[in-house]
């Protein structure tokens, strides 16, 4: 079956507290050189049937009006190989 | 003469109960509508209470909005059904875009569970006309995603028009845009927060204030005076 | 790989066994074979070897647990003892409630969050599965040293988990405990009680009667969760690396699910659908459809096939032992299948008919049409081994007695006092836990009447009547050390007190009881006594035990934390208007303290905070007094004589006193009273004790019911201004303390 | 400033509820066709310096004992181009 990705990500003008947390710990975890952290979600679809451009248009649908909310967050849509 | 008060529940709904019970206890017919089902049984407002509403799974409010009972809500709403969103309803609210913006996680991580001073800015609303503008309230909150969000230019649009309805006193508990508590839409119909008036109308239960009572009068009034 | 059947068992005698990987010992292996006639399939090994574990077999403690009832005082109040999902008690007007504490210690360790979490969600099946609708939770908690860095991996998960769960399921957390000592690293106490009310008529058993009766499984899908957890997780002597099985060790909760499944199930109750119900936790469908046909009248027959999976690989065995969260097994008869199924597709719950009652003798399960499964359902869920483990006193608890905390320096002026009480109400033990509670809702329902900070939390369950139920629960480790029979009578009193604090009649009580190693003939008798303490001071009380758990090999290495017995009391208000807070709020009213102070500092939080000991003896207990102290406190909370008290326990009297100021936001003025120096007065732990708020109008009236009924009363002190002041001592103002009280687990966790 | 993404899932034998319920809206939504889905977190982490060997076992590190819980959790690095 084929696997198609969804990344959502809270839009960079949003304040990502989730991520800021992570990259307060990290020197504290003797992890330093990252200047910034983002968290956003990751969905991974199992697709029945072929993933050809209308079945990505409906995914890229469903990311618009559902996995994501625009409003704050931006999405992307990849076809694992 | 009474009003009938739809409260809806969600699989995951928590404070239905509590929303009836306030109806009662304000004087109104209270009345269970559920999610499946798209007939409102003739009620005369609609209160979506708090809770976790499919688990908040997703994001807070996002699965409910496209239950068969919001689809007729979203249309009546539009043409002048009384809706009231508390917590997990004003998130319900934002996802179906009857409200503008968008809740998050609380800035700081945590759920929180406190009472919670609140000024409450627009007394024209359906939902607030028993209290007077600028009257400060205690009502208990307790949310993981209330972290209130708009652009700026949304949030310009809502202070010009008078359409934030509350706002957080004494400390914002969750890091909402300019300590925004809840909203109503432009023709007062619609009104979104996230604490929780349902568990402020008896004084021996949760913080012992009433203070939360005044929405479900308000409402009470406008409808039994239409 | 072929099918290890019944039939195929029976021709292959000498076929090696993993008995010895499962947990089982060899004698134990040997009696399986012995009730069988031959050597069980591999299904009947797992099912033997999880239900035979410590921990749903309770071997090691069953032979000390039975004190409980063998000395159950005499109560009007059991309508269901020990040996159910949970107790029942009748607390009045038609209404009976049922409650238990459980731990998920080791789990939360591993994976903090999922643990706790999934801690909530079984101990909330548990109460579901008598008939009851659960109305609230407590989180009893301990952890290690506050400053430790593995605390702050822990804490916050735990705390979030059980939050999570909890807020998730509509369920308001009215109370627990936090306690740091370092005597917890490595093994944090993640115990979680949950409290349930019905009506009489509504109580439900797990039974499995009436042949021709239909076997429904519903709620979540199985999957792999936690298989050998049970085994694995609950009962070996936990190793750091943590052993690597093929199946996930933990468990993922899913609150929704269990949402819908409590609201499912009441639903079911509410039509009278079900002959018998029963929860699934540790040891999954074995447990659940063993103890179901154990109960009832003997025979069941399962097909393992129709069980919904999540993942299509498992193997029988392991779908016998999987512990999938959010399922329950029911028993229905065949003219009610059908509603039933109809009310589980209403809230989007998934059931199933997996198999029925029979009238045979035997719990037989199949699996693609073969016999995999044919025991004596009584062997494998209430016929387990029992040990007689042998137990001694420790060599060194005489030291540990002799090293008397009455000798450590005390402090000499007011401002060498003043400074010991700002340190005492900031230290971690004794510090607001406002930064954990906050992230539990205490207002769900709408019925929460008294929670956190209070002594006890109080729901009412019945709008008309202002029915009320309290509960409370309490556990010292260091006094156990010290003295585990006496440590147990002091966890029950402190429990006991607070419920009378609130105004509420103590009725009865669960436990859990949390040890090191029962191999450690030092930790069994702590676990002796502890129980022993227990039962005789549940005799005393009059509050009989209706269930509870026991958590061991919570130890590392040789190192065992403190015996930690756990109560939990629960009590019954009739008007809930009634009820007492904690808050001083009223300026002139007076102080009473209730009870006697003596020199008592073996194990005090004093002797703790300021000089890092533990050592001598805890203070001495008086259940007599207890109950008295009891009465006084319900008759003066019901009469309308104090409008606040406050128990006394870790800390002492200004450890109350601090806190009660603080929540009203009034100050106090203290008078140190004849015949004791102001620091004995200020950080005794004398049991026995509250301190109340009285206003003028009713001090005659209220000194004379104490008079009269020989209770000591002293007047100590004024509800008055904006500091605390302890007459030619020190004042400290009530800012100061906030600060100090209030500002530590923030800054050490947030 | 190079981007480098750690993408957290739980394993595969875990539940993943948030996935079960973002799958059983789907088909109500009129999105047919999905026969599994699985949410996980996407972190984006900003590097300074460059993303040599050096800094990819760090951050694989970082990721094994801090951002995801290898319990339950599966994860992946990659440096996004
Ligand atoms: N983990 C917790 N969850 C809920 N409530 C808690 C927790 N820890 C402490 N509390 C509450 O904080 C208050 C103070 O706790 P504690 O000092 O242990 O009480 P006491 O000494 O009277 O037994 C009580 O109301 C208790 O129920
Ligand atoms: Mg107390």
């Amino acid at each position: 079956m084929a696997r198609v990705v969804v990344d959502v990500m809270l839009k960079p003008e949003i304040l990502d507290p989730q991520g800021q947390a992570v990259q307060r710990a990290l020197p504290r975890l003797g992890f330093e050189g990252i200047a910034d952290v983002r968290q956003g979600k990751r969905f991974e679809l199992d697709v029945e049937g072929p993933v050809d451009d209308a079945a990505l248009a409906r995914i890229h649908e469903m990311a618009e009006t559902f996995l994501a909310n625009t409003v704050i967050e931006d999405f992307v849509v990849k076809v694992e190989s | 003469m009474t009003a009938r008060i739809g409260v809806v529940t969600f699989p995951g709904t928590l404070d239905d109960r509590d929303a009836l019970r306030a109806a009662r206890i304000a004087g109104a017919e209270p009345v269970s509508l559920w999610h499946r089902d798209k007939d409102l049984h003739q009620v005369d407002a609609v209160v979506l209470a708090g809770g976790f509403s499919y688990g908040d799974y997703l994001r807070a409010g996002a699965i409910s909005r496209f239950s068969p009972v919001m689809e007729t809500i979203i249309e009546q709403a539009r043409s002048g059904l009384p809706v009231l969103g508390i917590c997990n309803g004003f998130q319900v609210l934002t996802e179906a875009h009857l409200l503008p913006g968008a809740m998050l996680r609380n800035d700081h991580l945590h759920f929180v569970c406190r009472d919670q001073k609140l000024r409450v800015e627009n007394a024209t609303t359906a939902w607030t006309a028993d209290y007077e503008a600028g009257q400060e309230i205690s009502v208990p909150l307790k949310n993981m995603d209330g972290r209130y969000v708009a652009d700026e230019r949304v949030l310009d649009e809502l202070e010009a028009e008078g359409r934030v309805a509350f706002r957080y006193l004494g400390g914002n508990p969750n890091g909402s845009l300019r300590d925004i508590a809840g909203i109503t839409n432009a023709a007062g119909n619609v009104v979104g927060l996230m604490p929780h008036p349902e568990h402020a109308v008896e004084p021996l239960v949760g913080t012992g204030r009433t203070d939360g009572l005044g929405f479900f009068t308000s409402i009470l009034k406008k409808l039994v005076s239409a | 790989m072929t099918l290890d059947t019944v039939k195929h068992a029976g021709g292959t005698p000498d076929v090696e066994q993993p008995w010895a990987e499962l947990g089982l010992k060899q004698d134990e292996y040997a009696r399986i074979r012995e009730i069988l006639g031959r050597r069980p399939t591999g299904a009947e090994l797992a099912m033997y070897s999880v239900m035979w574990s410590e921990h749903c077999s309770y071997k090691s403690s069953k032979v000390h647990l039975k004190q409980f009832s063998e000395k159950k005082p005499e109560s009007d109040a059991m309508l269901v003892g020990i040996g159910e999902n949970a107790g029942v008690v009748d607390v009045g007007q038609g209404y009976a409630v049922t409650f238990k504490v459980e731990s998920h210690n080791h789990p939360s360790y591993i994976e903090p969050y999922q643990g706790a979490a999934t801690g909530i969600g079984g101990i909330v099946r548990d109460i579901l599965a008598m008939g009851a609708r659960p109305v609230a939770v407590v989180d009893p908690l301990r952890f290690g040293a506050a400053d430790h860095p593995d605390t702050k991996r822990v804490l916050p998960g735990v705390v979030a988990g059980i939050g999570g769960y909890g807020n998730c399921l509509g369920l308001p957390n009215i109370g627990g405990e936090v306690v740091f000592d370092s005597c917890y690293q490595g093994n944090p106490l993640v115990n979680a009680g949950c409290i349930g009310v019905m009506k009489h008529e509504d109580l439900h058993l797990a039974k499995a009667s009436g042949p021709g009766n239909k076997v429904i499984l519903y709620g979540a899908r199985t999957g792999g969760d936690g298989i050998g957890g049970v085994s694995v997780l609950a009962s070996e002597t936990f190793d750091a690396a943590g052993k690597p099985t093929k199946r996930p060790a933990v468990q993922v909760g899913d609150p929704f699910q269990e949402k819908l499944l409590i609201e499912c199930t009441l639903e079911i109750f509410r039509e009278k659908l079900v002959a018998g119900i029963q929860d699934l936790g540790g040891a999954g469908l074995s447990c659940a459809t063993s103890e179901l046909a154990s109960a009832g009248s003997g025979g069941m027959r399962v097909e393992l096939d129709t069980v919904p999976l999540r993942d299509a690989t498992l193997s029988p065995e392991e779908i016998l032992m999987s512990e999938s969260q959010e399922r329950m097994c029911a028993v229905v008869e065949p003219d009610k299948v059908e509603r039933f199924l109809a009310i589980c597709e209403k809230w989007d719950v998934i059931a199933t008919v997996i198999g029925e009652v029979t009238d045979g003798e035997r719990l037989e399960i199949y699996w693609h049409g073969e016999q995999i499964v044919d025991v004596p359902p009584r062997s494998v869920a209430h016929e387990g081994p029992t040990y007689h483990r042998p137990y001694a006193r420790p060599e060194w608890q005489d030291a540990l007695q002799a090293d008397d905390a009455g000798t450590l320096p005390r402090p000499g002026t007011g401002a060498e006092l003043k400074d010991q009480v700002l340190k005492l109400v900031a230290h971690p033990n004794q510090a607001s836990k406002a930064w954990i509670t906050d992230q539990y809702d205490r207002f769900v329902q709408g019925n929460t009447v008294l929670a956190q900070p209070e002594d006890a939390g109080m729901i009412r369950i019945d709008e008309e009547t202002n029915l009320g139920v309290a509960m409370a629960t309490d556990g010292n480790g260091r006094y156990a050390k010290l003295d585990p029979y006496t440590g147990a009578q002091l966890a029950l009193a402190e429990a006991y007190r607070n419920v009378a604090a609130s105004g509420a009649r103590p009725l009865a009580i669960s436990d859990c009881l949390n040890f090191g190693s029962p191999e450690d003939p030092a930790v069994m008798w702590q676990f002796a006594e502890v129980t022993r303490g227990l039962a005789d001071g549940c005799l005393e009380l009059g509050t009989p035990v209706t269930g509870g758990n026991v958590s061991l090999y919570n130890q590392t290495g040789e190192v065992a934390i403190h015996p930690t017995p756990v109560v939990a009391v629960l009590g019954v208000i009739d008007d809930v208007t009634r009820r007492t807070p904690i808050a001083f709020a009223e300026e002139g009213q007076l102080l009473y303290l209730l009870g006697d102070t003596r020199e008592e500092f073996g194990g005090s939080a004093w002797s703790e905070v300021v000089h890092g000991h533990l050592g001598g003896l805890p203070p001495r207990v008086d259940l007599a007094r207890e109950k008295l102290l009891g009465e006084i406190l319900i008759s003066a909370s019901r009469d309308g004589m104090i409008d606040a008290a406050h128990d006394l326990s870790d800390g002492g009297l200004v450890q109350a006193v601090v806190e009660s100021c603080l929540r009203g936001g009034t100050g106090a003025r203290l008078v140190v009273p004849d015949g004791l120096d102001a620091f004995t007065f200020l950080f005794s732990e004398s049991a026995g004790r509250a301190v109340v708020a009285v206003p003028r109008s009713e001090e005659l009236r209220f000194t004379d019911m104490c008079g009269a009924r020989g209770l000591p009363a002293t007047r100590i002190g004024v509800v008055d201004g904006t500091e605390l002041d302890v007459q030619g001592e020190f004042g400290v103002s009530l800012d100061e303390l906030r600060t100090a009280h209030e500002a530590t687990v923030p800054a050490l966790l947030a």
